[in-house]
């Protein structure tokens, strides 16, 4: 398991290969990446992503362990930014490695839904007349209830 | 007991975290404290549906007890991913 | 849309970046990789893959289209080997770009029951002592029957 | 007509293809015209439930036409990804 915070750039190309290289036991690797999207109107000109440093580390952590738990996966990895992110850029992935392709998707998909609601991260979209917090989608905190 | 703050309640309180001395034995009863210090507190704390706590970095509820308790966080519904 | 069959190796990396890279638009992108898994016993010299030149591009572009028809995608890329392989060896992958990502998840796991049962590949293990086709298995003609 | 052999299929009829010609109307008749010529087409198709075909290229049944046909492929359920 591998669970990573930082600020910079991550190379996904060096990332997802290094992932399933290693991984010669597991047949299936499963990986989402998640990118800045400009708004409807084309005017985002950074995303700036806030997280609770120490918590962020351990929330990532725990979810990643309970992926571990319920499927039978042969590793995870979670990378994650915070910081001033323009339209484009990749703000975070998850891999995930399983003997077979049900536990790799699976574990990706609850990944996700758990990072999006429970791991301490907050966005605000910056365009050139106006800076406001991302909102909670309420679908999102549905999502939990799939697990 | 350290508070920590982000997002909008970090701005609309106006810093991200300070020390506060408190004897209240929940989060609940701490919010109230805060409430009666100053306008943008009460504005800050205005809708608890609104705001998630964490206690010693674990997410928490607001009827949840602060003993042993270091760090408090307030904070929105978290948009990760 | 993007379908490719080739003997040669393909670049993970490469081909994950690239794919990622040209959809700003898209907030989420999923990608599956298939490795040549050793078998139980470790002793797998290869896998031989064959297939059926021609239709085997017909039914991927199918697949793919059915999936751009099902869900809100922006672009999927199939990339599937054949020939020899060893274990270890990158297979196939396919990646899903689209705004949302429950979309992109199930597209690629849509794409991926498909490619299984409907893509017109056989495996054969090849061991010190054996040459055995891989048989079809249930679960994967039953998988179809999710979606 | 072009036969196309995968897999064991192709293994066992000791071709990848082969042209014939028949004047069966279904894929069934043709079978049964292929069973009756030699031991190996015989054992190939003898469980038709571990077969599929493809009528130009397109995965079909085993009661289809034949009429306008031009490639019959035969192999085992397929195991891609």
């Amino acid at each position: 398991m591998r669970i990573v915070v930082q600020e910079a750039p991550f190379d996904l190309g060096a990332e997802s290969d290094a992932f399933a290289a290693q991984h010669e036991g597991m047949g299936a690797v499963v990986t989402f990446t998640g990118i800045v999207r400009n708004n409807a109107e084309g005017t985002l000109q950074s995303m700036q992503i806030e997280h609770y440093s120490g918590m962020t580390e351990k929330a990532l952590t725990k979810i990643a362990e309970e992926a571990i738990k319920r499927w039978d996966l042969g590793d995870v990895l979670v990378i994650h930014r915070y910081g001033n992110l323009k339209p484009g850029e990749r703000i975070m992935m998850v891999a995930t490695a399983s003997k077979h392709r049900a536990d790799a998707f699976q574990a990706a998909d609850f990944l996700m839904d758990f990072l999006k609601s429970r791991a301490p991260f907050w966005k605000k979209e910056i365009t050139s007349n106006s800076a406001e917090w991302v909102a909670a989608k309420d679908d999102d905190e549905d999502a939990l209830k799939r697990w | 007991m350290e508070l920590v703050y982000f997002a909008w309640v970090r701005e609309r309180i106006g810093l991200p975290k300070e020390r506060f001395e408190t004897s209240a034995a929940t989060v609940n009863e701490l919010v109230d404290e805060l409430r009666a210090r100053e306008e943008r507190y009460a504005l800050a704390f205005s809708d608890l549906t609104a705001l998630r706590v964490a206690l010693d970095q674990e997410l928490s509820d607001f009827d949840a007890s602060l003993s042993g308790v270091r760090e408090v966080a307030f904070f929105p519904p978290m948009t990760g991913g």
